[in-house]
């Protein structure tokens, strides 16, 4: 039973598991995120409105990550670096006096897909933990490279003073606004994502990762394929790191430490690395959990590290056996 | 004479100091069935894996369709027309079988770089897919996913995979290796129906299905060809006899 | 003082506009909430317990009051990373509505958290980080500083080794912004000759290759800002390579109590330049400094210090308004006044929110009782004020 | 750049190198017999760092304490592997990822709930304090000197185990041919039991001989696991040769870049802006070197055989 769990599900088809896992139910997802805001300001909880707007971000980032990730099998220890990349994206930008997000999204998009581009072709010549350890090889030389830019507050970091116009209008310094603009960024890209899984190219990636010698038989070159797919992510870790930057109004290095790529795997994984959905249950989980435990004590890694250890012993847990849909 | 499809000239290959392909030329013809047989360390698969590209000859050539593609990698080969049915059936597990011939019948059919349209929606393709699927028995599985196939279906399944692209060649690597008594005589059938119309390489234990099928037969011993000819020579053949049939006859 | 005049009617209008929503939220019968941002978890997390615990102590010396009135101190780890810092201090301010931030240890954790309270017109007391655009062009009347500004402590060394008459001094400091505005600090006082300025990586572990050039420049003095485990590492180095007799050793934010367990032996005798001192010669500190070690079994470091007067700063300022923060005019008032009785002796406030102190040289002993701390060898300032308060438009 | 110098930094490179090797010596076997991915390798280390310490401080006596110390992180080992590891063999890489992070956060909190977010000190015992003179002009610390032997001896034991006894031909078959060593009989969960806890020892081993030079805090771990990491691929997974190798190269390039880099660049560049780039330069120098090795060879340098 616990072997085949893909096999299980065919063989007993219940309603609920397909549904959770079909991309309407991502949609479900995001209606409820996009509802928090709502319910923050009519209950008078302005915190659940930052908390709801971070959530989006890292979602979306956990999202860019669970495209290469969970439906690629490339696992990426190097993800937060387009993630910075955005967010310093928007600084300098904003720098050189182009503060408008019209100009400053798509540019962090293109600079993450750049970046993971041109990474890409060096690591994408590597297989498994060898892929692993030269994205964080790759990631951690963007980092050093941050920290030396003094003219942006180098390991420091620096404060935007100011969030993104849209067509000049302040609109993104409404919280509510900022927050729908979050939400909104992670509906567009689950939806894009999900389209893109579905088409050829899609079907070759998903392929890819299953099977790839199959697939090179086929006729199928690997390599540029995951090049683009790996490109992309990038791009949507960006804007998600962009987004990330015109939240807090601080850039810093910190941004695409190591830790915050591992951050972003435990999400994906924790979302079961099955649809591109889970990584917002991921994202929701783990940002909800850990500020909820923090709030309740200063030790709450003693009871979150345990939970982690838990969910995996318990075979993925709950979430993951709902989402997962791993196949044998 | 038509042209040869598949030529090899003198393939060479060394596993460290081990030599395991020794000088082998042979030849496919158009619509012929070529089979290779020999005994478990003869380096059949070392062969097969040198004409489909996962490894490379040390010495000598391999000429698909006229062109030397020695250089050329597995993908490439493919494009050319090559195509492969493992030994360990191999399909991606999480596709369903229409899912799978028509990632198959794509690879044929322009660009996959298309990012936004849904696969599903090219007619075409999922047409000739399903037509492939039901021309291998298959239609009434298409909806299933390629891990929950029985072993032989998977095979069909590979067989169809590889007939929807139209090839020029099937290397086909102990098609029957692991599967049962009815479901060897399905395929070889089914093989037997393609006879003509499709130029096979046929690597195989089973010599009921090889002495069924082939048209010519390669024999390879240590490496080397020790016989090659029509099935009734090989039969024959004094060498053959001693060095491999009479060992294996029983088996 | 027209000019004053109007730049007090000026805020006030600021706060008028501003404060009336959130103003509602701090009634006085409620208990005053604290936000204590520190950093609890990570390679620093020492530094930030020492200020949490220094504040902890103050509150409970004062009956779990602060001017009088029920406190709730609210603490928040901010990991040390600037945008779960913004997280957990929106955190603060939104859900648990609290009336004051205070705390923060590291600079860069300041400038995200600045902005943020800022917007929302709560009062940020800092604990310990004192960057210098929050001293200068971007102070706020809602700052106050019960620690430093980040140069000062090095100034103090920079002095220390002029008047030494040291001549061929080596700085070694991370590469970062705050080991570079050190170094920058440093030659503020000092006129000799810098021989060599050494970037080491921030979080570094072992400066071998550092020791052993140092060792061959062969200079009067070295001047190093090694926060935290850095530091620790780099003393107990300098020991075992043989240069802890040899060339002496000027440090700043380096040899403190937080270290001093884990140095020992290895930092006796070596400076540091600091505001306070456990043998500071006031009854006050010598009240905090026994209470202190009496309840967490430690001697406190500058930090505990900070996080003390801040809590007993935040009582004056209530005690003066009587409990409320909901008239910013009033309370900025109270606390510009510094209406407390610092462990540190003389404190003021200069105009941008930070204090006018005196600074001193200080070196690591062993105590009687086996114990390690700092302890004042000279002053070097009197009644200091930093270089920034020029640029800081407030009067 | 004088010799003497370059010579300091070749040793100080060397002893970096030693400390890496023991971590990833044991990183290395878990993952090559296991194909088991522990992230939490890292508090190996630091609890070899903390249970030593706190030994040493208890019976006043450094061998002893050290010897005490090394049982201790022995046993959490066995623990460890029954409590948590032997669940997670067998299961996705990515699965163990999520459970060992989630060790090293109870493990680090863990350790700071019982001895405080303050370093630690570890006394050294008298004859290793202090410098010696190795030639004229040139004093190095004993203690790094014994860091270094005492690495190199382990290294040296550690292949006589490996080549020469049945466990080590158990583990070097294990790590090529996992299905085939157990198809002999051999209980290969028992195999990874006793490598696991022998790893998490070594590691523990680098942390205690660490543990005068650094300081002894709850995070101390995650730099080094990074290193660690860093090491086996560069090395090939499950190659120990390759780990030896890949440590010292590491460990020199890390030591010598730190403390030429800006030297070598102010040679090409203005003064200012090689101080600016330089020492961002050597602290991705290993980086640097590992994707190129990688680049040039995606198997690592010593690729186990093949599977």
């Amino acid at each position: 039973m616990a072997t085949a769990p893909a096999a299980n599900d065919n063989a007993r088809p219940s309603r609920l598991g397909p549904f959770l896992r079909s991309p309407a139910f991502g949609l479900v997802l995001v209606a409820l995120l996009a509802a928090a805001p709502a319910a923050a300001v009519l209950l008078g909880q302005p915190f659940w409105l930052t908390m709801a707007t971070r959530v989006a971000i890292f979602a979306l980032a956990a999202l860019s990550l669970s495209f290469i990730l969970g439906q690629g099998g490339l696992v990426s220890f190097g993800h937060a670096a387009p993630f910075g990349i955005g967010a310093y994206a928007v600084l300098i930008l904003a720098d050189l006096g182009f503060t408008d997000a019209l100009v400053a999204f798509p540019v962090a998009f293109l600079a993450g897909a750049l970046f993971s581009g041109v990474t890409g072709t060096v690591a994408l010549r590597t297989r498994g933990v060898y892929f692993i350890m030269i994205t964080l090889a790759l990631a951690q030389m963007a980092f050093f490279t941050f920290t030396s830019l003094s003219a942006y507050g180098g390991d420091d970091g620096m404060t935007l003073w100011a969030r993104s116009t849209v067509a000049g209008q302040k609109w993104l310094k409404n919280d509510l606004t900022f927050a729908y603009l979050a939400i909104g960024l992670l509906a567009l890209f689950l939806v894009l994502g999900n389209r893109v899984l579905a088409s050829r190219f899609g079907r070759v990636f998903r392929g890819l990762k299953e099977n790839e010698s199959r697939l090179a038989a086929l006729g199928y070159d690997a390599y540029p394929v995951r090049l683009v797919a790996y490109a992309l992510a990038g791009g949507v870790a960006a804007v998600a790191g962009a987004l990330l930057a015109n939240q807090t109004e601080f850039v810093s290095p910190a941004y695409m430490a190591w830790q915050r790529s591992g951050d972003l795997i435990v999400m994906v994984v924790l979302g079961g690395l099955g649809p591109l959905h889970g990584a917002i249950v991921g994202a929701a989980v783990v940002l909800v959990v850990e500020e909820t435990l923090s709030h309740l004590t200063e030790h709450w890694k003693i009871i979150f590290g345990p939970l982690l250890i838990l969910i995996v012993l318990l075979r993925g847990g709950l979430i993951a056996r709902i989402l997962g849909g791993r196949r044998g | 004479m038509a042209d040869p499809i598949l030529k090899l000239d003198d393939l060479s290959k060394n596993f460290g100091a081990l030599p395991v392909t020794r000088h082998v030329s042979l030849e496919v013809l158009p619509g012929e069935i070529h089979a290779v047989i020999g005994p478990n360390g003869a380096g059949k698969t070392t062969l097969i894996n040198q004409i489909s590209g996962v490894l490379k000859p040390d010495r000598g050539r391999v000429l698909f369709a006229g062109q030397d593609v020695t250089r050329l990698g597995v993908a490439a080969r493919a494009r050319l027309g090559l195509a492969r049915i493992f030994q360990i059936s191999s399909v991606v597990a999480g596709f369903s079988a229409q899912e799978n011939v028509a990632l198959a019948a794509q690879a044929k059919a322009g660009s996959s770089f298309r990012f936004l349209k849904p696969a599903r929606a090219d007619r075409a393709i999922e047409d000739k897919a399903a037509e492939s699927l039901a021309a291998v028995g298959l239609a009434r599985r298409a909806d299933v996913a390629a891990a929950l196939l029985s072993h032989g279906e998977k095979r069909a399944l590979e067989l169809a995979m590889a007939l929807v692209q139209a090839p020029r060649l099937v290397l086909l690597d102990e098609p029957m290796a692991g599967t049962g008594k009815a479901e060897t005589e399905r395929l070889t059938e089914l093989l037997a129906g393609l006879r003509g119309r499709l130029p096979m390489l046929l690597i195989e234990h089973d010599m009921a299905t090889v002495f069924a099928l082939a048209d010519r037969i390669t024999v390879l011993v240590e490496g080397a060809v020790a016989a090659s000819g029509s099935p009734e020579a090989i039969r024959n053949d004094p060498v053959v006899r001693r060095a491999y049939l009479g060992e294996d006859a029983h088996a | 003082m027209k000019l004053k005049l109007a730049a007090t009617v000026a805020l006030g209008a600021l706060l008028a506009s501003g404060g009336v929503v959130l103003g509602t939220s701090a009634a006085s019968a409620d208990p005053v909430k604290i936000g204590l941002v520190s950093t609890l978890s990570g390679p620093s997390a020492a530094l930030g317990v020492h200020m949490r615990d220094g504040f902890q102590l103050a509150v409970k010396e004062l009956g779990g009051k602060l001017g009088g009135q029920p406190t709730e101190v609210v603490v928040v780890d901010d990991e040390l990373k600037p945008d779960v810092a913004v997280t957990k201090v929106k955190a603060l301010l939104e859900r648990d509505k609290v009336d004051v931030v205070a705390g923060v240890v590291f600079s860069n954790v300041m400038m995200a958290v600045a902005k943020p309270v800022f917007d929302a017109e709560t009062f940020l007391i800092s604990g310990n980080a004192g960057p210098s655009p929050l001293a200068g062009k971007a102070c706020s009347p809602f700052f106050f500083s019960a620690s430093y500004q980040n140069d000062q402590n090095h100034e103090v060394m920079g002095k220390f080794a002029q008047d030494k008459g040291y001549k061929r001094v080596i700085l070694m400091t991370p590469n970062y912004q705050a080991g570079k505005d050190s170094m920058a600090g440093f030659k503020r006082h000092f006129k000799g000759e810098v021989v060599d300025e050494i970037f080491t990586q921030l979080g570094q572990l072992d400066f071998s290759a550092e020791l052993a050039k140092i060792a061959a420049a062969k200079p009067d003095a070295i001047f190093t800002f090694m926060p935290g485990g850095m530091g620790v590492n780099l003393v107990k180095q300098y020991a075992q390579a043989g240069l802890a007799g040899q060339i002496p050793f000027l440090s700043a934010f380096t040899i403190d109590e937080t270290t001093l367990p884990a140095i020992q032996d290895a930092s006796i005798g070596l400076f540091s330049g600091a505001e306070w001192a456990p043998s500071l010669d006031t009854a006050e500190n010598k009240a905090f400094v026994a209470a202190y070690e009496k309840e967490y079994g430690v001697v406190p470091s500058l930090y505990a210090a900070q996080g003390y007067d801040a809590a007993k700063l935040i009582d004056g300022a209530l005690k003066a308004t009587g409990g409320k923060v909901s008239d910013k005019t009033a309370f900025r008032k109270a606390l510009a006044a510094a209406p407390f009785k610092s462990i540190r002796g003389d404190f003021k406030f200069n105009t941008n929110g930070f204090p006018v102190q005196d600074f001193y040289v200080v070196k690591a002993v062993k105590r009687a009782d086996g114990k390690f701390a700092t302890e004042v060898v000279a002053k070097v300032f009197d009644d200091a004020k930093d270089a920034y308060a020029g640029d800081c438009p407030l009067k | 750049m004088n010799t003497t110098l370059l010579l300091v930094q070749t040793l100080n490179g060397l002893q970096l190198g030693v400390i890496l090797f023991l971590v990833a010596a044991g990183l290395t076997l878990v993952f090559g017999v296991m194909d088991f991915i522990n992230l939490a390798h890292g508090v190996q280390y630091m609890l070899g760092a903390y249970l030593t310490a706190t030994a040493v401080a208890w019976t006043d006596h450094f061998g002893l304490g050290l010897a005490l110390g090394m049982l201790a992180t022995l046993a959490a080992g066995f623990v460890l592997e029954i409590l948590v590891y032997r669940h997670l063999t067998g299961r996705d890489h990515l699965e163990q990822v999520l459970a060992t992070f989630g060790l090293i956060l109870f493990m680090t909190e863990g350790v700071k709930m019982v001895f405080g977010a303050s370093p630690i000190a570890m006394r050294t015992p008298e004859i290793l304090s202090g410098s010696v003179v190795l030639m004229p002009g040139l004093l190095y610390p004993v203690w790094r000197i014994a860091i270094i032997a005492s690495g190199l001896g382990v290294a040296l034991l550690l292949w006589l185990l490996v080549a020469r006894t049945r466990i080590g031909m158990l583990v070097r078959a294990g790590s090529t041919h996992a299905p085939i060593v157990s198809a002999l009989g051999v209980d290969i969960d028992r195999l990874f039991m006793i490598v696991f806890a022998f790893g998490a020892m070594l590691a523990g081993f680098a942390g205690s001989m660490a543990a005068p030079i650094l300081s002894v805090e709850p995070n101390m771990g995650d730099g080094v696991l990074i290193l660690a990491f860093v090491v086996i691929v560069i090395g090939g997974i499950g190659s120990i040769r390759g780990a030896f190798l890949a440590a010292l190269l590491v460990g020199l390039v890390d030591t010598l870049g730190r403390a030429f880099m800006t030297d070598i660049l102010k040679l090409f560049f203005a003064n200012s802006s090689a101080a600016k780039a330089g020492p961002a330069l050597a602290s991705m120098l290993i980086y640097v070197v590992m994707a190129l090795i990688l680049f040039f060879r995606p198997q690592g340098l010593f690729p186990a055989e093949r599977r």
